[in-house]
C-alpha cells in the first residue's frame, strides 16, 4: 500500500466521553499504528473550532485519511465528511469510531472502557487505510409525487404540491376521500364540524388540475430510487376489471393513517355482548345522524365514557393514542346538547389535555357537570347488566382513585374510546416503499426530533397517523411539512445520490447468477451476451447481500469491502 | 551428464499418487521432459535414493514438483530437504496446495484416527491391537517409523512454496502447460510468473466454463445426492438441488465432473482472492434455500448431510480454522 | 487476573446498531467485552468474517440483525438466517463450542435487549474460557 | 363492596346551594389551606369528591361538613372557582334534611315558598290563638295583674310545652345523626366509656366554639359567638326567669341587665350578618340560601319586638305592649317550632355534636391502630 498519512481525532464530547474514557491514553495507543501522522483530542470535535482543527491538520500534515473517534456515525458522519470535503479530501476517506453511544455511555469501568475505545479507534485506523475515494453522482429529480392515502393528511400534502404546479397521484384504497376524519361529527376543542372542514378539502382536491385522484386503487409496486421511482398502481378499468398502470414519480408520501382498536379484545367491557356498549366511532355515527339512543331506541339517562380502550396498558398498547381524551370531552358536550337531561361520566386514567385550547376545553367540560372518574392503569372498570330494580341498563364497577372508593356507576350507554392502532397492512406498505416499522407497527421517521417527516429510505416521507397517533392539526402539519421537503428538492431539479453501492468485477464473475435473485431491488442485471452480471448502481441500496453471497468473490460492496472489514476485525482484536 | 539439462525432482508427501499419474497422463510429453531434464528423484517412476538428494549441493535442483500434504515427520523432512536443494519449489495438486483429502482428517483428533484405523475397524483380525509407533523393538531389531502428526499441513505451512498447481489431480493438459511454463521460465525463454501464483488454472469460477444453462431462479426446497434424482443434463446442478461446488471453485479442470453428470467437488480450490472456499460455498448454498422459517430451513438442511466435508473437501488445512479445536 | 472475553459483534446499521446506540443514549450499562463492527445489513456478513474473527483470536462472535420481517432491505436478515445453521454446523465440525457464535435479532428500539444479550453472552463465553483457536494454530506452525 | 354512585345527587345539591362542585378537579388546595383539615377528617376535597360522585350513603355518614365553620379560605384559594366552602355549607343543609325524620326540613330547603307559608301559617295560628285566649280571660288594656291580657304564668306553661315539643323533635334528629355517623359505622366502634369521659367536649364546643377561633380571621368567630351566646342567654331568661322579666314598671336589673345585653347582642350581630349577606364582599356571604334569610329575619324581628315589648311595658302603654306581645309571639313560635328543629337553627345542636363525635371516633381509631401495632408484638 502507498505510504499514507492518517490523522486521528478523539473527541471528549465535553465530559460525555472524557469522564469515563482516558482520551490521551487512546491517543498514545493509536499513535504507534502504521501511517498515523497526527493524533489529537478536543473538547467538541463536531463544533466549528473542532472541524477547523481537522481541516487545518489535513492541510498542515497533508493527511489523506481521517479517523474521528467520537459519537455514533449515525449522528455526525455527515458533519465530518463535509469537513473533509471542505479541506479538499474525498469525504469517504473518513472513518468514525463510536466511543460514546457504544462505549463511554454504557460502561463505567474507565480502564475497560478506555481499552475498548482504543481497540475501536485502532480498528477505524486500520480500516480507513483501505478506504477508496468515492464520488457521489447527481441525477434528475422527477417532480411528480405519489401520495398513498386520501385522508386529511394525504389531501393536505397533495394540495400543497399541486398548488406549486407539481403532478400528484393520490391513491385511495376505498371509494371516497376523507379517511377517518370523514367518520367524525364535530372536532375538539372548538366543536366545529369535521364535515365542513373536509368538504372544502375534498372539492379542492377533486377539482385540482394537477391532482389525479385514484379511488379504489392500490399501489402494487414502487421501484427505483429517490427522484426516479416507477410505481405500479392497480385500479379499476371502466368495465370494473382490475387494471395496472405505471407512473413515473420522484417522491412518495405515505399517509395511510390508522385503524381503531378492536374493543372486543377487552373482555371487561363486554363489547359485542352488551348491546349498549359502543365504540367512539359508533357514537360518532349517532351524533352525525343527530340521535343518540340505546339499541332499543330509548333516550339514555346515564352515559359513561371509558378512556384508554386499548391504549396505555400492558396487555395491548403501551402508548397513548393522544386524541381520545379530548374527543371524549367533545362527546360530553355533544351528548349534553343532544340529550339535555343526560348524566355524562368520564372514566379516565389521566386527562391528557395537551395542545391549544384544550385545557380550557377541559374546564368547560367540567362546568357542564361531566362527572370525571379516575381509574388506575390496567385496573379496568368492569361493566355488567343492571338488575331489574335498578333505574339503569348497566352498572360499571370502578376503583376510583380520587375518592379511594370502589363505586358502582349506573349507565344506559357506554362509549369506549378505542385507541389508534397501526393498520394491518402496514407491514405490506412498509415493504412496498421500503421503510421500517417500530414494535407497534408505526412507520419509523428518520429522526424522532430533527427529521420527523423523512424516512430511512431517501425520497419516501411519512405523514399523519401512520407514523404515530396524531390529531388533525398535527397530521396536517406533518403532511404539509412533507410537501415542503419535496418542493425544496423539485425546485432544484437534480439530486445527489449516494456513492456507496455494490460492484461486480466482471473479470472474475463466472455468471453463476447466484446473486441475481438475491437483490430485493432487482439492481443486478445479467447480460446473456457476455454471461456476466452487473449492478445498476442507481438502484443499489448497498445492503451488501450480494457481496457476501458471491461464491467467487467477484462482487464487492463499496465502502464495506472484504478488505476493509477484515482490517476492522484485525483492528478490534489487535 | 550434460549441464544444459534441468535437474528436477518429483516427490509425493501424504498423497494418493494420482498427481504422479496425472504427469504420466501427459503421454508423449513425458519424453520431452526426459529430453529436457534429469529426474533425480521420482519414487513412482524412477529409482532414486534419499541419500543421493542429501548429497546434492543446496539449490542444485532447478525445480521440485511435490504433491501431497504433510501428515508425518517423513513428509516434512523431505519437504525441507527438497526445498533446500531446489531453486523452485512447486506445490502440485490439491493436497500440496490446500491439504486436500488427507486434511479432512484435521476435523478429527489424531487419537480417533489411529483408533479408527487400527483398533475398531471391521477389517482387523479380532484381538489385534497393534498400533504403529515411531519406535518399535522386536527380537533385537529396532524399527523406526515416521511420526504421525496431530494434524495435516498444506505444503506452504511447512516450507516456502513458489508456485501452486491445483487439481485432484491436476488435469494433464494443465499439468503440461504448467510444467512447460516453468521450463520456459527456467531456460529464460519466457517471463516467470510472479512468486506464489497459481499456475495451470483460470481466474474465474467453474460456472464460466460450464455449459449447463443457469437461470436467476435458484430456489431449493431440498437437496439431492446425484443418484437420488434424474437430473437434466442441460441445467445448472444447483438449480436442480444437487450441491455443486462449481460456483465457488476455480476453473481449469475442463468441467470434467459436471460434464459427466457429477457435481463439482471443488478440487481446484477457491476463486482468486477468496479466503475460504467453504465459507463462500456456504453463502452460495444459503442463498438458494427457499424458506423463511428457521424450522423449515433446518429440515431442508437435513438433506445436506456432512456439509463441512463437502464445503472444505480439499481445503480444510487452508481454511481459517485449519483443524478441529475440540478439547 | 480474570479472563475477559473478546467478542466481535457484527451489527446491521438500521436496527441492531441503532439499538446499540439507543442503549447508549438511554445510559443502559453492559459488559465492555463486545467490539462492534457496523455493516449495512446482516446479509452483508460473509461467513468468512466469522471464521476470520475466530482465527484472529476472538473468543466469541455476536451477529445481530433486524427482526425477521423488519429488515430495512426487506429480506436481508433472512439471508443471514439461512446461512446461520450451515455456519453453526461448519463451526461444530471444526470443534468451536456452540455458545461462541450467536445470532440475535435486535430492533432499533431494543437497547435494553441488546445490553442483556451482551451481558449474557459475555458470561457464557467467560464460562467457556479463552478460544483455543489462535494459540493452537500458532503452536501448530511454531516448530515448522 | 362497591358503593352505588348517584350522578343525580349533584343536581339535587344545587338547590341546597352547591352550584359549582363539578368544576373541582381535585388539586387539593382547599384541604391544604383549611386549618381544620387533618387526618382522619380531610376536607373539603373529599366531601367535594363524594358529592361529585353522588356517594349518598357515604355523605350521610360524614361528619366533615359540621367540622367546617366556613371561613371561606378554601373558596378563595380554589383555582377552578368550585366553591368548596359553599359546598360544605350546602352539605350541612342537605344533612340537616337527612337527619330530620319528618321530611319538613327537606321541604323547607327545597322550596322557599313552603318555608314562608309554614312560617306565616304558624304565625297566624299563634296570633289568633293568643288573641282568643287573651280576650277570653283578660282585658287588652291590662298587661299585668289579675286580668292581664296574657298572664305570665300561662305563657310560661305554654313556653314549656313548646320547648318540650321542640326538644323532642331535635333530639330524635340528633339521635338519627348519631346513628348515621357513629352508630352504624362498622369500622370504628366507640366504647360507652369514651362517651362519658369525653362528654365535657360537648358544652365546650357549644359555648366556646374554640375551633372557629382557629380560623384565619377572628372577627367572624367573635360575631358568631356573640350571636349564639345572646340567643342562649335569652332562651334561659325566658324559660326560667319569665316572671321577673314581666314584673314592672320597676326594672329588675338582676335579670334585665342580661336581657338587654342579649337583645343588643342579637340585634347587632343579625344586622352585621344581614349587611354582609347583602354586600357579598366576603366569599362566605356571597351565596345566601332562602333559609339563611328566613333565619336572620325571624331573629331580628324577635329581638326587635322583644325590646319594643320591654319599652312599651315600662312606659306604661299597656294596650300597645299587649298587641306587640302577640306580634312578638307570632315570630317567636315559628322560629322555635320550625327553624330550630328543621332549619338553620338546628346546627346549634348538630355542630357541637359532630365535633364531639369526631373526637370520639378519632380517639377510637387511634387506639385501634395502637392495638394493631401491639398485636403482632404480643403474638
Amino acid at each position: 500500500m502507498e505510504d499514507l498519512k492518517i490523522g486521528v481525532f478523539v473527541c471528549n464530547c465535553g465530559t460525555n466521553i472524557a469522564k469515563v474514557i482516558d482520551c490521551d491514553a487512546v491517543i498514545d495507543s493509536v499513535e504507534r499504528l502504521p501511517y498515523v501522522a497526527v493524533a489529537r483530542t478536543y473538547k467538541y470535535m463536531c463544533s466549528d473550532p473542532g472541524q477547523d482543527m481537522i481541516q487545518a491538520d489535513i492541510q498542515e500534515y497533508g493527511l489523506d485519511r481521517v479517523v474521528v473517534a467520537a459519537c455514533s456515525p449515525r449522528m455526525h458522519e455527515p458533519t465530518f465528511r463535509k469537513a473533509l470535503q471542505k479541506a479538499g479530501l474525498n469525504p469517504y476517506f473518513l472513518e468514525m469510531a463510536n466511543i460514546r453511544e457504544q462505549c463511554s455511555w454504557v460502561h463505567d469501568d474507565p480502564l475497560a472502557a478506555t481499552e475498548k475505545a482504543a481497540a475501536l479507534t485502532a480498528a477505524a485506523v486500520m480500516r480507513v487505510a483501505h478506504h477508496e475515494a468515492l464520488e457521489r453522482r447527481s441525477v434528475d429529480m422527477c417532480p411528480n409525487t405519489l401520495v398513498i392515502g386520501g385522508g386529511i393528511a394525504g389531501m393536505s400534502a397533495a394540495l400543497d404540491l399541486a398548488d406549486a404546479g407539481n403532478r400528484v397521484y393520490l391513491v385511495e384504497r376505498s371509494d371516497h376521500l376523507g379517511g377517518n376524519v370523514a367518520r367524525a361529527d364535530l372536532t375538539a376543542p372548538y366543536l366545529d364540524s369535521a364535515r365542513d372542514m373536509l368538504t372544502e378539502r375534498v372539492t379542492r382536491v377533486v377539482r385540482h388540475p394537477n391532482i389525479d385522484v385514484l379511488l379504489e386503487s392500490q399501489v402494487r409496486k414502487v421501484d427505483g430510487f429517490v427522484g426516479n421511482f416507477q410505481t405500479t398502481i392497480r385500479g379499476k378499468a371502466d368495465d370494473g376489471a382490475p387494471s395496472d398502470r405505471v407512473y413515473d414519480i420522484g417522491s412518495v408520501i405515505v399517509c395511510t393513517g390508522y385503524k381503531e382498536f378492536d374493543a372486543s379484545r377487552i373482555t371487561h367491557y363486554g363489547y359485542g355482548k352488551l348491546p349498549n356498549v359502543v365504540t367512539s366511532f359508533e357514537l360518532e355515527k349517532m351524533l352525525r345522524a343527530g340521535r343518540v339512543t340505546t339499541k332499543d331506541g330509548k333516550i339514555p339517562q346515564y352515559v359513561a365514557i371509558i378512556h384508554c380502550v386499548g391504549s396505555r396498558n400492558l396487555e395491548f398498547h403501551a402508548y397513548c393514542s393522544r386524541v381520545c381524551c379530548m374527543t371524549a370531552l367533545k362527546y360530553a358536550h355533544e351528548i349534553k346538547s343532544a340529550v339535555p337531561g343526560a348524566y355524562v361520566s368520564d372514566i379516565y386514567i389521566d386527562m391528557h389535555a395537551f395542545g391549544k385550547g384544550m385545557e380550557d376545553f377541559y374546564r368547560r367540560s367540567s362546568e357542564i357537570k361531566t362527572l370525571f372518574l379516575m381509574y388506575e392503569k390496567n385496573d379496568y372498570p368492569v361493566i355488567r347488566k343492571a338488575d331489574a330494580t335498578d333505574d339503569c341498563d348497566m352498572l360499571i364497577e370502578v376503583n376510583e382513585i380520587l375518592s379511594g372508593e370502589t363505586i358502582e356507576l349506573p349507565a344506559d350507554l357506554v362509549v369506549l374510546m378505542v385507541g389508534m392502532e397501526a393498520r394491518e397492512d402496514s407491514a405490506e406498505v412498509a415493504h412496498l416503499v421500503n421503510i421500517s416499522r417500530d414494535k407497534d407497527g408505526w412507520f419509523i421517521e428518520s429522526h424522532p426530533k430533527l427529521d420527523p417527516v423523512a424516512t430511512t429510505t431517501d425520497g419516501v416521507y411519512i405523514a399523519g397517523a401512520c407514523q404515530a397517533p396524531k390529531d388533525i392539526p398535527d397530521s396536517v402539519a406533518q403532511a404539509r411539512a412533507a410537501a415542503a421537503r419535496i418542493l425544496a428538492r423539485t425546485a432544484r431539479g437534480r439530486i445527489e445520490i449516494d456513492a456507496v453501492f455494490a460492484e461486480v468485477d466482471e473479470e472474475r464473475c463466472s455468471g453463476c447468477r447466484m446473486c441475481n435473485e438475491l437483490c430485493p431491488y432487482v439492481a443486478i442485471e445479467f447480460d446473456a451476451e457476455t454471461r456476466r452480471s452487473h449492478v445498476i448502481s442507481a438502484l443499489c441500496k448497498a445492503c451488501g447481500a450480494c457481496a457476501a453471497a458471491c461464491p467467487s468473490g467477484a462482487i464487492s460492496a463499496r465502502h464495506f469491502t472484504d478488505r476493509q472489514i477484515f482490517a476492522e476485525i484485525e483492528g478490534v482484536l489487535a | 551428464m550434460p549441464d544444459d539439462k534441468l535437474q528436477i525432482a518429483i516427490y509425493w508427501g501424504a498423497a494418493c499418487g494420482g498427481c504422479d499419474v496425472s504427469i504420466l497422463d501427459t503421454d508423449a510429453f513425458i519424453l520431452d521432459i526426459d529430453k529436457a531434464a534429469d529426474i533425480l528423484l521420482w519414487p513412482i517412476a524412477t529409482d532414486g535414493k534419499y541419500k543421493d538428494i542429501e548429497a546434492l549441493a543446496d539449490g542444485h535442483l532447478d525445480v521440485t514438483i511435490m504433491s501431497g500434504a504433510v501428515r508425518n515427520s517423513e513428509n516434512e523432512h523431505m519437504a525441507h530437504l527438497l526445498r533446500q536443494k531446489s531453486k523452485l519449489f512447486v506445490a502440485y495438486g490439491s493436497c500440496a496446495y490446500m491439504g486436500g483429502i488427507p486434511a479432512l482428517a484435521n476435523l478429527a483428533p489424531r487419537e480417533e484416527i489411529i483408533a479408527r484405523a487400527y483398533l475398531n475397524n471391521a477389517s482387523l483380525e479380532p484381538g489385534n491391537t497393534t498400533v504403529p509407533r515411531p519406535r518399535t523393538s522386536l527380537n533385537g531389531y529396532d524399527l523406526e517409523l515416521p511420526e504421525f502428526y496431530p494434524r495435516v499441513y498444506k505444503l506452504d505451512q511447512v516450507v516456502d512454496v513458489d508456485y501452486y498447481v491445483p487439481g485432484c489431480p491436476p488435469q494433464p493438459g494443465q499439468a503440461q502447460a504448467a510444467i512447460t511454463a516453468l521450463v520456459m521460465a527456467l531456460t529464460g525463454q519466457a517471463e516467470a510468473p510472479p512468486k506464489g501464483s497459481v499456475v495451470g488454472a483460470y481466474e474465474r469460477a467453474l460456472c464460466d466454463d460450464c455449459t449447463r444453462t443457469k437461470s436467476e431462479e435458484k430456489k431449493v426446497k431440498r437437496f439431492y445426492r446425484p443418484w437420488q434424482i434424474m437430473q437434466d443434463p442441460a441445467v445448472c446442478l444447483m438449480e436442480q438441488g444437487i450441491l455443486c461446488a462449481g460456483s465457488a471453485t476455480r476453473s481449469g479442470c475442463g468441467v470434467r465432473c459436471p460434464n459427466s453428470g457429477i457435481p463439482c467437488r471443488g478440487c481446484y480450490g477457491p476463486a482468486p482472492g477468496v479466503v475460504d472456499q467453504g465459507a463462500k460455498l456456504l453463502s452460495a448454498v444459503a442463498s438458494i434455500i427457499d424458506s423463511k422459517e428457521p424450522d423449515e430451513i433446518d429440515k431442508i438442511l437435513l438433506t445436506l448431510p456432512d456439509f463441512t466435508s463437502f464445503a472444505n473437501r480439499y481445503s480444510v488445512a487452508a481454511s481459517p480454522l485449519q483443524r478441529s479445536h475440540r478439547r | 487476573m480474570t479472563f475477559e472475553p473478546r467478542i466481535v459483534g457484527f451489527l446491521c446499521n438500521w436496527c441492531s446498531y441503532t439499538g446499540a446506540d439507543l442503549a447508549g443514549t438511554s445510559r443502559i450499562h453492559y459488559a465492555p467485552n463486545v467490539r462492534i463492527i457496523r455493516v449495512m445489513c446482516s446479509a452483508r456478513i460473509d461467513p468468512t468474517f466469522v471464521l476470520k474473527a475466530l482465527h484472529d483470536g476472538a473468543d466469541g462472535v455476536l451477529i445481530c440483525g433486524c427482526h425477521p420481517g423488519d429488515c430495512h432491505y426487506s429480506e436481508g436478515n433472512y439471508k443471514m438466517m439461512r446461512r446461520y445453521p450451515l455456519l453453526k454446523s461448519l463451526l461444530a465440525d471444526y470443534g468451536i463450542e456452540d455458545e461462541r457464535v450467536r445470532l440475535e435479532w435486535i430492533s432499533a428500539s431494543e437497547g435494553q435487549r441488546f445490553a442483556d444479550i451482551v451481558n449474557d453472552m459475555t458470561e457464557r463465553v467467560r464460562a467457556l474460557g479463552p478460544s483455543p483457536v489462535k494459540a493452537a494454530l500458532e503452536a501448530d506452525l511454531a516448530e515448522r | 363492596m362497591a358503593i352505588r354512585a348517584n350522578p343525580k345527587l349533584i343536581t339535587e345539591l344545587e338547590i341546597y346551594g352547591a352550584q359549582d362542585v363539578s368544576k373541582c378537579y381535585h388539586c387539593g388546595n382547599c384541604s391544604a389551606i383549611c386549618p381544620f383539615s387533618k387526618e382522619p377528617y380531610i376536607f373539603p376535597r373529599r366531601s367535594m369528591r363524594s358529592l361529585q360522585m353522588g356517594l349518598e350513603a357515604k355523605l350521610e355518614s360524614d361528619l366533615e361538613p359540621w367540622l367546617c365553620y366556613y371561613c371561606g379560605e378554601c373558596s378563595a384559594e380554589c383555582p377552578r372557582d368550585a366553591e368548596p366552602g359553599e359546598t360544605m355549607m350546602s352539605l350541612r343543609r342537605w344533612l340537616t334534611a337527612r337527619y330530620d325524620f319528618t321530611g319538613i326540613a327537606r321541604l323547607f330547603y327545597l322550596s322557599a315558598k313552603a318555608e314562608i307559608l309554614a312560617v306565616i301559617l304558624v304565625a297566624l295560628i299563634t296570633g289568633a290563638g293568643f288573641l282568643l285566649y287573651g280576650f277570653s280571660q283578660g282585658s287588652i288594656t291590662q298587661y299585668n295583674g289579675p286580668d292581664a291580657f296574657l298572664p305570665a304564668s300561662s305563657i310560661h306553661i305554654f313556653d314549656w310545652i313548646l320547648a318540650a315539643v321542640l326538644l323532642a323533635l331535635l333530639l330524635t334528629n340528633c339521635a338519627r345523626m348519631w346513628w348515621f355517623t357513629v352508630g352504624r359505622d362498622t369500622k370504628v366502634h366507640v366504647p360507652l366509656s369514651a362517651y362519658i369521659t369525653k362528654i365535657y367536649l360537648l358544652p365546650m364546643h357549644f359555648f366556646t366554639q374554640m375551633r372557629y377561633a382557629r380560623c384565619e380571621q377572628k372577627r367572624p368567630w367573635v360575631i358568631h359567638l356573640v350571636l349564639m351566646l345572646s340567643y342562649v342567654t335569652m332562651l334561659v331568661l325566658i324559660m326560667f326567669f319569665l316572671a321577673p322579666m314581666w314584673s314592672g314598671p320597676a326594672i329588675d336589673w338582676r335579670v334585665h341587665v342580661f336581657g338587654l345585653a342579649a337583645t343588643a347582642g342579637l340585634l347587632v350581630t343579625t344586622i352585621v350578618f344581614l349587611r354582609k349577606r347583602l354586600k357579598k364582599t366576603e366569599v362566605q356571604y356571597q351565596h345566601s340560601h332562602e333559609t339563611d334569610w328566613m333565619f336572620l329575619v325571624l331573629l331580628i324581628v324577635v329581638a326587635a319586638t322583644g325590646l319594643m315589648q320591654f319599652t312599651l311595658h315600662r312606659v306604661g302603654l299597656e294596650t300597645a305592649a299587649n298587641i306587640n306581645y302577640v306580634i312578638h309571639m307570632m315570630a317567636v313560635v315559628p322560629m322555635l317550632l320550625l327553624e330550630v328543629p328543621f332549619s338553620k337553627w338546628s346546627h346549634m345542636a348538630y355542630r357541637p355534636l359532630a365535633m364531639y363525635f369526631a373526637d370520639l371516633k378519632t380517639e377510637a381509631m387511634v387506639s385501634k391502630e395502637r392495638e394493631a401495632v401491639r398485636a403482632p408484638q404480643a403474638a
